[in-house]
């Protein structure tokens, strides 16, 4: 139980994929702009990552190992990764069309997100276990949105003020986020893990 | 005793030491004098003058009848010939509609004019008689009075709130009115307790007004209208704050007093009320108080509506220094006036002269985000976020953070280290909100 | 080997299984006439057309029940462009500019008080009624110069609004905003202009303006098919306007308060005619 | 009368607080501590960072404003403010260039970036310390001894996280001087030195209505309580919760950090939020994170928050609450 309350906090505070690992930057720095599409984006991530997390571990050791053809993880990886987001990205625009419109072409982006894929990667390279695994891409998932809500939040205020017009945009986006995870280095530490 | 009070508010230095110990002098009228009577002195319609060019009036005749419910005739506050019906500059700054009378000093009362035994009289009768006698709101909101006292049939009314609270700074008009004439309001709240067939009756008076608390309390004795000492917080005196500092009731958002069982009247509107109904004279003068640091001397008048405000700060020794801003009504909600040639109205509570240096002229900085008024907010509402969604435009987002709720009491402003004119951010707001709804 | 390309193979074939069924399941209608419009417009979402954004009006025209020339922004390119794509006959109407009606700027026009505040015509003119003396006049604080979505006006170092004729588009914010509806829509082909909007009488504009219409008719005398004067303030007749005809008018105006955008704007103004 | 009249909303009176004011109280507040910690270490060399600071700030604030052809802003005191906090903030025997750069990248990458003065989202202070201490990890923890002056790595809390990571236990040694951390005698930042006259300068702002009690009590209480239970459970491995009170840069955080205007939340419900989360996360960071420290992740973290606390504390309005009677 303790070793995965720890992989959780590891995973959505010390090592936060965004703040952190610094992975995951693009939806990031594109979908944070207001509040509502962050949130709808970090459920749809949530999502992705869980799921995606249970098939490449299925794929990794029922097929890639059972072969011998680990060599071949990154592009299946990829493969399964990104019909699965085509399958999310439909379900979306058929059920909720408003969330489509607001995510726009970031959904599509989630395809060749490097947080899913790290994530994936990650999961094979410290050998977790299935359930590790799901708990692990639960954890960087919320991390992921804890980071995209506090960012959205801060843009939504830092957006509207005085910022230098050479600054405005993406400039003072990633300035922001820079900040961000100067305080989030502050949980350097907190777990081993 | 122990103080009721409502949440949020502040309070400002209420420099009534200057006027409060002044007895109520009449502000002297003398032939010739012209009389400037505004043709909307009140929330609704305008009325529409039924006196031409030539015409002689008497005191108290009507002079202009009402257009529609909500709407009042006017009178004239003295006799003397009409020498014009044209627009002449208003309350507001701009050219409205008025009647000009020539003042022929002897003051002759139209002789139709005759009062009335209110035990006599339906409910119904008195409602009339209020709403001929052109009476409206005397604490400065000017509305219609007989319009208050026709709540849909659907809203039981159980209590009647009297606002002798006077949160205004500087202002001392009601406070007077209480000290040297108590009988003359509490008539008027038994008629209004009469019309609206209430048992409940509470004055709500600051504490910062003992005497007038004293005196109420007694001639209150044994009719049925209790006095509540409120703790001296503004905006005390305003409608939804006043009612819940009283019975403990929220006006709901949105709503109108009714809507929680109150109906809320000045004291001044109570006195006005029996003046209409006991004796049948129309609302043609009123209390206000002069004051400010460039007044000679400040004082509380009983003026005749269409006084120019020139004329008033004469009798009062006329403006001293250099003459900066002159206000109509309290220092917080007041208006400022483009010059002393405007007319008193029914709704001149006070007239204040500040001086040169009182006028506050400090830039508008960036908000720092200090929580000042929030925490003073009555309404509970974020002024620093409305102002600023309000700057950029975003007049969804302002409304969606209760912009519509704003009571424009003046709090946020009158607290706010960074001199944001908040106030005219949110006004700014309701007016586009106001427009956007008209639109879809 | 065989077996990495079968699994693969497999991994990806399952995949596409899946997403054609969904595919089939989740598919969602869209009208291609509809982005086809969308592209077409200028996409400055400023709302001349009277609907809510360019995808709003977009989605209106390609229905069909729209006029397609409603854009005016885009002007005539835009207007053929979506009829073709409509098939329709594209009906261009005159372009039109936003003038400012007024020359009273901080020099030339009296104040009724000093105003202390937000500045914003609007919230302005909810204290008194504005401080300038005269009913009409620009206030000079800049709500069209927010309203504008293509940057056309500017407030001048004397303190009124002017707009560029070149970049207007015509889409009427500016009109909309304007508390003191001192803003006027005229033919993009004339040029001369009367600059006041004060009704008042000649003595009264006198005494709060040096550049107002004091309703003197000497235009209209000179060339009554351009001129007329009602309530005491001449105007173009832009049916008959004539630019040589409207020059004759102009030089005889006693107060200058017609003017020739083709002379230049008006003073302290940054734009060049 | 041919006077033009001045014409403006109402209110037409005001309380008479300006920002420059309240900056001006709030370096009144931080005077005592000031004066007691440039004492402490030895006048000359804490003189010259905390100048150094100061100029780092003002000057950088000046030349960014000057070359956006931006009013010049330094009169109301608050990059002055920032740069004293900031040097509060650095040991006393720090390089002078590292007070120096510490003051501009405070108050550029802190503030002016985002637009100046109420639009930063972070405190520009902490911004100033934080980037030092990652950078130049070794001489932002060098501490000197207050009175002896005496050079050292060691503060407290460094200590006794040294001894925890090596045997799980507070040596007793150290135990037995924790006892004393109220009277000084320790390395470190200021909260050693200064606890009572830090508290005093807070309480100087609560009385004059600069600062509102929220957050410093939901801070101290929060991290009061946390370290009280972890003590509680365990007393040879936890130091006791005023050991954590009065060390490192609680205090400083609680009353001048935590309570920025600009960079907290509005609401009073958001301010007891914004505290305790400060409160709470420190005391983590504290006993369980790498760092020896966490005043200042704390509030900075918690300044991330602040947009989200204020969305969901937003006040109900008045007349919501269903009919009574």
């Amino acid at each position: 139980m303790t070793g995965f309350f720890i992989i959780l906090v590891s995973s959505i505070l010390v090592n936060n994929f965004v703040l952190a690992r610094f992975l995951g930057l693009c939806p990031f720095m594109g979908v944070s702009k207001k509040l509502d599409t962050a949130i709808g984006m970090g459920a749809a991530v949530t999502f992705v990552m869980a799921v995606a997390a249970m098939v490449t571990w299925v794929i990794q050791y029922f097929i890639l190992s059972k072969f011998g053809i680990e060599y071949l993880q990154t592009i299946a990886f990829i493969l399964v990764i990104a019909s699965l987001v085509q399958l999310v990205e439909m379900v979306i625009q058929k059920s909720s069309p408003v969330l489509y419109q607001s995510l726009g072409i970031f959904l599509p982006l989630i395809t060749t997100n490097c947080a899913v894929l790290g994530l994936a990667v990650l999961n094979i390279q410290v050998g977790y276990s299935f359930l590790e695994s799901v708990i692990f891409a639960i954890g960087a998932a919320l991390g992921f949105t804890l980071a995209m809500v506090l960012m959205a939040g801060i843009r939504e205020r830092v957006d509207l003020g005085p910022v230098p017009k050479c600054f405005q945009g993406l400039p003072i986006a990633f300035l922001t986020a820079g900040l961000m995870s100067l305080a989030f280095m502050g949980f350097a530490g907190l777990v081993k893990g | 005793m122990e103080l009721k009070t409502f949440k949020g508010g502040l309070h400002p230095p209420d420099n009534k030491a200057w006027s409060e110990k002044k007895a109520i002098e009449v502000c002297p009228l003398a032939e010739g004098d012209e009389l400037v009577i505004l043709l909307s002195q009140h929330i609704g319609a305008p009325a529409e003058a039924c006196v031409k060019k030539g015409d002689f009036v008497k005191k108290g005749q009507v002079i202009a009848t009402p257009k529609g419910f909500v709407s009042v005739p006017i009178h004239a506050s003295t006799s003397g010939e009409v020498i014009s019906v044209e627009p002449r500059l208003g309350t507001a700054g701009t050219k409205v509609p008025a009647v000009v009378i020539k003042a022929d000093g002897q003051d002759t009362w139209d002789e139709n004019l005759s009062g009335a035994d209110p035990d006599t009289l339906t409910a119904q009768e008195i409602k009339d008689r209020i709403r001929d006698a052109g009476i409206v709101g005397m604490g400065g909101a000017t509305f219609p009075t007989h319009v208050k006292l026709s709540p849909p049939e659907d809203k039981k009314i159980d209590h009647l709130i009297l606002n002798g609270v006077e949160c205004e700074p500087y202002l001392t008009a009601d406070h007077r009115l209480m000290l040297e004439d108590p009988d003359n309001i509490i008539g008027g709240i038994l008629i209004l307790k009469k019309v609206l067939g209430v048992e409940k009756a509470i004055i709500g008076i600051e504490a910062n007004k003992p005497d007038a608390i004293e005196l109420m309390t007694k001639a209150c004795a044994g009719r049925g209208i209790e006095v509540g000492a409120l703790k001296v917080q503004y905006p005390q005196g305003a409608e939804k704050q006043l009612i819940y500092a009283l019975t403990g009731r929220e006006v709901p958002s949105g709503g109108l007093p009714m809507d929680c069982g109150c109906v809320v009247q000045n004291v001044g509107t109570a006195a006005a009320v029996n003046d209409a109904v006991r004796r049948g004279i129309p609302l043609i003068e009123r209390i206000a108080t002069v004051s400010g640091s460039a007044v000679n001397e400040p004082k509380n008048l009983r003026i005749k509506i269409g006084q120019p405000l020139g004329k008033l700060v004469e009798f009062c020794g006329g403006a001293k220094g250099e003459l900066g801003k002159i206000i109509q009504g309290g220092p917080m909600m007041g208006m400022a006036a483009v010059s002393l040639d405007v007319p008193a109205t029914r709704g001149t509570s006070g007239v204040l002269l500040f001086s040169e240096g009182q006028v506050l002229k400090e830039p508008e900085g960036p908000c720092v985000r200090c929580g000042n008024c929030v925490r003073a907010c009555p309404a509970f509402i974020l002024p620093t976020e409305i102002a600023f969604k309000t700057k950029k435009g975003m007049i969804d987002e302002a409304e969606k953070l209760n912009a519509m709720d704003c009571i424009e009491c003046g709090s946020c402003t009158y607290i706010c280290p960074a001199r944001i004119p908040l106030i005219q951010y949110l006004r700014q707001a309701k007016g586009a909100i106001i427009a956007k709804r008209r639109k879809v | 080997m065989i077996g990495a390309v079968l699994s693969l193979g497999g991994i990806g074939f399952l995949a596409a299984v899946i997403l054609g069924v969904a595919a089939k399941k989740f598919a969602v209608e869209v009208d291609p006439k509809e982005e086809a419009i969308l592209n077409a417009l200028p996409g400055a979402n400023c709302g001349a057309c009277g609907y809510p954004g360019c995808s709003g009006y977009a989605k209106a025209v390609a229905s069909g029940q729209v006029d397609p020339s409603l854009c005016t922004p885009g002007g005539k390119a835009v207007v053929e462009k979506i009829a073709e794509i409509m098939g329709v006959e594209a009906v261009v109407a005159e372009p039109m500019v936003a003038v400012v009606c007024c020359q009273g700027d901080n020099q030339k026009a009296k104040d009724k008080y000093k105003y202390i505040g937000v500045q914003d015509c609007v919230t302005a003119q909810m204290l008194a009624g504005g401080p300038k003396d005269c009913p009409g006049g620009c206030l000079g604080l800049g709500t069209c110069v927010v309203a504008c979505p293509f940057g056309a006006i500017e407030i001048t170092s004397q303190g009124l609004a002017v707009i560029d004729r070149e970049k207007c588009t015509g889409c009427k914010k500016c009109v909309s905003a304007c508390p003191r509806k001192v803003i006027k829509m005229t033919p993009k082909s004339a040029s001369v202009h009367v600059l006041c909007n004060s009704h008042d009488k000649g003595p009264q504009v006198k005494g709060y303006c040096q550049i107002g219409c004091i309703g003197c008719q000497l235009c209209k005398r000179a060339a009554e098919e351009v001129y007329a004067v009602e309530n005491f303030l001449a105007a173009v007749k832009y049916d008959t306007y004539d630019a040589e005809k409207a020059r004759a008018g102009m030089e005889k105006c006693p107060t200058k308060c017609i003017r020739d955008f083709a002379d230049g704007y008006p003073e302290g103004s940054t734009f060049k005619p | 009368m041919d006077k033009t009249l001045y014409i403006s909303s109402s209110p037409h009176v005001h309380e008479g607080g300006t920002t420059a004011k309240a900056m001006r109280d709030v370096i009144y507040a931080l005077l005592p501590c000031v004066a007691l910690w440039i004492y402490s270490f030895g006048i000359i060399k804490p003189s010259v960072v905390m100048a150094l600071c100061i100029i780092g700030c003002m000057a950088s604030e000046a030349a960014w404003e000057k070359v956006r052809g931006l009013p010049i802003t330094i009169g109301d005191g608050s990059a002055a403010m920032t740069g004293i906090l900031l040097a509060l903030n650095m040991p006393p025997n720090s390089p002078w260039w590292m007070a120096l750069l510490g003051g501009v990248a405070a108050i550029v990458i802190g503030k002016q970036v985002f637009g100046g003065l109420g639009y930063n989202p972070f405190n520009p202070a902490l911004i100033g310390r934080t980037v030092l201490l990652i950078s130049f990890p070794v001489q932002m923890t060098t501490w000197m001894m207050p009175r002896t002056h005496e050079i050292t790595s060691a503060t407290p809390l460094s200590d006794v996280k040294i001894a925890v990571g090596l045997t799980g236990n507070i040596p007793d040694e150290i135990k037995a001087q924790l006892g004393s951390v109220l009277f000084g005698g320790f390395g470190g930042q200021l909260g050693v030195v200064s606890g009572f006259a830090l508290i005093a300068g807070g309480c100087y702002l609560i009385y004059r209505k600069v600062i509102t009690w929220h957050i410093p009590v939901s801070f101290i209480g929060s991290a009061f309580v946390l370290s009280a239970i972890f003590w509680a459970v365990n007393s040879s491995k936890y130091p006791s919760p005023v050991f954590h009170l009065f060390t490192g840069g609680l205090m400083l955080g609680a009353f001048f950090m935590a309570t920025d205007w600009v960079t907290t939340p509005i609401t009073p419900k958001g301010m007891l939020i914004f505290g305790a989360g400060c409160g709470i996360l420190t005391i983590l960071i504290r006993l369980f994170g790498g760092y020896p420290e966490g005043v200042a992740f704390s509030i900075l973290l918690m300044n991330s928050a602040t947009p989200i606390i204020d969305r969901l504390t937003m006040p109900k309005k008045f007349g919501l609450v269903t009919q009574k009677g």
